[in-house]
């Protein structure tokens, strides 16, 4: 949202920390970047002295000791690059370029419900911790594949009124996906449904979360994802589809947060 | 001991031989809160077309070994756009501000440069993309074709008195001939390459990556292709030429100006390290003073 | 599940669709210790010239960002020795023995081919290099001219029924056209790529590494390219067409039968993993059965 | 010399140790490799899983534990290869194809005097202590830039009649080049100039080592270096001039090791 500046800068791995199979965490000390971050905004990631990874890779900003000078990010292993980043050891260094993008704006909400798929969970725990702060009424709904992939409960319990989690194959909670579990919680309840969503996802949990936000008629915010090579706004490699399809937006700059309405998920 | 980076190309003097590449660097700006610019040699601005242009679909960016494959397709402001919005800071600078101009015909390009020539100062010079990969109707067709290659360059010739580079693609059978015909139409330097073609496909999805299928490929395994090219324009023409693809390294820019480049340009590096053109200044300046280089330009050509 | 790796490319019936590389596997018994060569779809030999020839001075390989250049400058033992020294050990395979020719003329092409149709069997096709770039007489100006292409797979298509695959160059500016010539000219496959001309340069010595200060590049960076090459020749040609171009792993030969290849070669990395030519075999049957792929050839052109 | 058939394997890392700032040794667990291992031998190694080493690098074979299966290496840092393997740590998996090439060939020698300028001294170690199992007379002369490049006395001690050395800046030893050196040694010397040359070492080294040679009508091997990429007679990438410039030998399947007089130092 704000954007007090973005650095460049080195920082040394403090902590790695394995969630399940394929879910992990990587902390920095980097304390001037901690300051700056807002949720919902990313830091480009490079393993120094690495020369096969040639981009540097977004990661959403997961969470964040802004006192004790840390920033932490929860990586999924998709590829080559949140593989090799998975073989550090602490004391590594990694280049950090950030806080990048345009972050969640929660000003003036009091009601917020903040919807997940998988890994997509990364930048909105953030998100729910800044939000209790702030005295926002914050309910959490998870969807996973299955329980093994389940994660994050422990840090988010405090800060939320309430966490309901969906698995794809009923092996946890709401059997189905989680939209479906959303459409369920706020069925008839005039409350939730004058909350505003927040969400972050795969694309084709975003696009039926967004056609049930126009259905229901609620505000929605969503983190997006799209491939980027610089991450500030220069390659102009990243575009979004405004709503209209009449020309794109930049996920890098414009986002990678927009609001409903404003960008089109089809395809 | 005192060495000088200064270099000279034909008409345009540049303080140091490091330049940023088209597409890489914005329109210089992007980069005010990480590098001097004024240290640069000079910026050389992202493609500029007659219209604004919103670009290919997604996705446009995807690595690949060696490098990445883009398609932008010239997603850019338009030229009037960039006369009234991007110009005030260009003009503030002190390096060279070379604006990189496109097109879809002989008509659209010599429209940009006209307009550009009508806009107050801060231009020095020009650099014609005749070779993006990435506009079907566009550069694609004429930057291989030397009587296309003539034919625009003459055509710019006639409006501009500024310094006029233009820019080759590497697709081709013979860049000598295009170095020639950009020469015989009257360009003043010659910069090469632009990418190569690449394609990427995500094999579990069965479709290409890109969203115009191909695109153009740029990184560290293109400077061994783009030295070569350099090389061989460099046995052909007389005129200057500046070397890109690639460059990364103190050590990549020396091979260029070696294989006989006056001058280089950085691109894909500027994403990954936002600081590297800046660095590149000094460490060039360093490895003059400690090999006892009087002059930068020593080392153009300097192969035995 | 049953699964059937056998591909046809018009004339040639291939077992499985991995060949291996001119220039990358000798004449197959270098390799005899590593793999059990039966198991692959064919090897193609290093290219035969006429005579023996000592090839180019050294250095004629170096490791460079992406891959690597060589200027071997076809050193073989010429097609007699070939035929007395290499042949009686070819016989003895069961998979498609190809046997790759190179000349300087029209005429040695022609040499070379009616000597060898006139040995005794155990040849399955042959593969013309139109495409080497480290012969400056003879392939690296004929490969590039649509024309020369045409006259010389003409020519040699008088001389022999046996499938004929004609190899192209990546130095060009459309291959589509240098497809179309010899698919004019009679081949009755096309195989591309040859390696990119690239050069390295020592800034310390300040001389060019190579003896012969250009190469071909060849390896991982290579793949975005030809794949490039390969669908465009695809979207051009009727032949059937064999991918060649940075293969290293399964998923490069899904992505290359995706861009329209119908079998693949593997060259640098059978340097670095002498054993992967027959394991990509293995894998792509594993892959196939997984995937409840009846036939290998379904995945050919099938990108969406 | 023999060629017992070249193995294609995995081997772990069981000890690194640094000789000087730029030397270092690489031991690794491969029994069947050591067993067929003999003197001017190489092998060529890949780091396993490393993806920005594209061809294998080949190293002679330094030392070798026949009876406890091992086999090291002496690897100088030059360039990104050798630096990068320079960082790995017991227990990381190596690739190695070997041994390849034809080594030295001593069968009917009594006397010998090996001769290795810097890094050189790699394969004339193992080289001693195999002449020296088999009773020849071995005189070392090494020759190193300077006394901080010195190593490997210990290692030779055992095996060697005498050991001399020089440095280039006359910080230890003889102040000179090698084959300076060398000459104090042999002039006048009958029963010198009756040994068996066996050297090692830069270009330049190697041809005024030739030169001496010619001079004092000494028999010499020399192993000798080339680029490489297949390290088994495959690419034809490695050419070694003839003696009359008529053509080339491949010095990885022809050598490493050449006979005075078959090749050519020129250049
Ligand atoms: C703003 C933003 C925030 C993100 N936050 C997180 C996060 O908090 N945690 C997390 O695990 N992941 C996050 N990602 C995704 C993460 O950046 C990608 O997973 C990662 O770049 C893929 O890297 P890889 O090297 O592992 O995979 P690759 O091997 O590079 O590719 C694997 C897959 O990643 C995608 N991909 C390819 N190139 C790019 C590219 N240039 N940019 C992005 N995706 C690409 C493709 O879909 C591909 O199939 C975020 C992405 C963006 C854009
Ligand atoms: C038969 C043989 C035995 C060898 N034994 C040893 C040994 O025991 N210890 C040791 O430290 N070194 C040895 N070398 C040299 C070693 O292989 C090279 O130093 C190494 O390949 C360079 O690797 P690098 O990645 O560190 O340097 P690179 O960055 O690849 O190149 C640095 C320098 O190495 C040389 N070089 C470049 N490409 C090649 C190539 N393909 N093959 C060989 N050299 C190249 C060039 O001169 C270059 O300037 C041997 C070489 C050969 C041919
Ligand atoms: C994302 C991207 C966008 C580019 N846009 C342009 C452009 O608008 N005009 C142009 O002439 N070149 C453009 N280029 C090409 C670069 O200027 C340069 O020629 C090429 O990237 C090779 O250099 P490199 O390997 O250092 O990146 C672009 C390159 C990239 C990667
Ligand atoms: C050292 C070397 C030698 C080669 N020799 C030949 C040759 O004799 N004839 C030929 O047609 N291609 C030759 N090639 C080209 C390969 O067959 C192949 O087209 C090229 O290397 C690209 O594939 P790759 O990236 O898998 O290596 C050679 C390649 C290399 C690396
Ligand atoms: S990632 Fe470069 S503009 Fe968005
Ligand atoms: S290294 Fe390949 S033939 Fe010698």
């Amino acid at each position: 949202m704000r954007e007090p500046g973005k650095l460049l800068c080195e920082a040394a791995v403090i902590d790695i920390k394995w969630l399940n199979d394929s879910y992990y965490t990587l902390r920095f000390h980097s304390p001037e970047m901690a300051l700056r971050s807002s949720p919902g905004q990313f830091v480009n990631l490079k393993l120094s002295n690495v020369k096969d990874l040639l981009l540097r890779r977004p990661m959403s900003i997961y969470r964040c000791g802004k006192k004790e000078g840390w920033l932490e990010f929860l990586l999924k292993i998709v590829g080559r690059g949140t593989r090799t980043f998975s073989h550090v050891q602490p004391g590594d260094e990694f280049g950090l370029l950030g806080p990048l993008g345009r972050g969640f704006d929660f000003d003036d909400v009091n009601d917020a419900i903040l919807v997940v798929g998988g890994i997509g969970i990364a930048p909105l725990v953030f998100l729910a911790e800044e939000m209790h702060a702030r005295n926002v009424n914050v309910r959490f709904v998870q969807g996973f594949v299955s329980q093994s992939e389940m994660c994050c409960a422990e840090e988010l319990t405090p800060f939320v009124e309430e966490l309901q989690i969906a698995t794809d194959d009923g092996s946890y909670g709401f059997h189905g996906d989680v939209v479906g579990l959303l459409r369920e919680l706020i069925r008839g309840k005039a409350d939730l449904t004058g909350a505003e969503i927040f969400a972050c996802g795969p694309n084709v949990m975003m696009r039926s979360l967004a056609e049930l936000c126009v259905q229901e008629n609620m505000k929605a915010q969503f983190s997006v994802e799209a491939h980027m090579a610089c991450g500030f706004g220069v390659c102009v490699g990243c575009p979004v589809p405004l709503h209209n399809r009449s020309g794109y937006y930049l996920a890098c700059t414009d986002g990678p947060v927009f609001r409903l309405g404003d960008i089109d998920f089809a395809d | 001991m005192q060495t000088s980076l200064a270099v000279r190309l034909g008409k345009l003097e540049l303080k140091n031989p490091i330049l940023t590449a088209s597409g890489t660097f914005g329109y210089g700006q992007e980069f005010d809160e990480f590098v001097d610019l004024n240290r640069l040699g000079g910026i050389i601005t992202k493609s500029v077309t007659r219209n604004a242009r919103i670009g290919n679909p997604p996705h446009r960016i995807v690595e690949v070994p060696g490098g990445l494959l883009n398609s932008i397709g010239l997603a850019n402001v338009g030229v009037e756009s960039f006369i009234s919005d991007k110009m005030p800071f260009l003009r503030t600078l002190q390096c060279r501000k070379i604006v990189n101009i496109a097109g879809e015909s002989l008509e659209e390009f010599a429209e940009v440069l006209t307009k550009l020539e009508e806009s107050p100062e801060g231009i020095d010079g020009y650099e014609v993309n005749l070779s993006c990969p990435n506009v079907e109707e566009g550069g694609r067709t004429f930057g291989k074709d030397p009587k296309q290659v003539f034919l625009i360059t003459q055509a710019l010739r006639k409006i501009t008195d500024r310094p006029l580079i233009v820019k080759l693609t590497p697709d081709c059978s013979d860049i000598g001939q295009l170095g020639l015909a950009a020469q015989e139409g009257g360009a003043d330097i010659l910069s090469a390459i632009n990418t190569f073609v690449g394609m990427a496909i995500d094999s579990r999805k069965r479709k290409p990556v890109l969203g115009t299928v191909t695109g153009g490929f740029s990184g560290p395994a293109l400077k061994s292709l783009a030295l070569a090219k350099v090389y061989e324009l460099g046995q052909t023409v007389s005129l200057p030429i500046i070397g890109i693809g690639g460059i990364f390294t103190l050590t990549d820019v020396i091979e260029f100006l070696l294989a006989g480049a006056s001058a280089v340009q950085i691109g894909t590096a500027n994403y990954i390290e936002p600081r590297i053109s800046e660095r590149l200044v000094d460490q060039l300046e360093g490895y003059c003073q400690e090999n006892s280089i009087a002059s930068v330009s020593e080392l153009v050509g300097a192969l035995e």
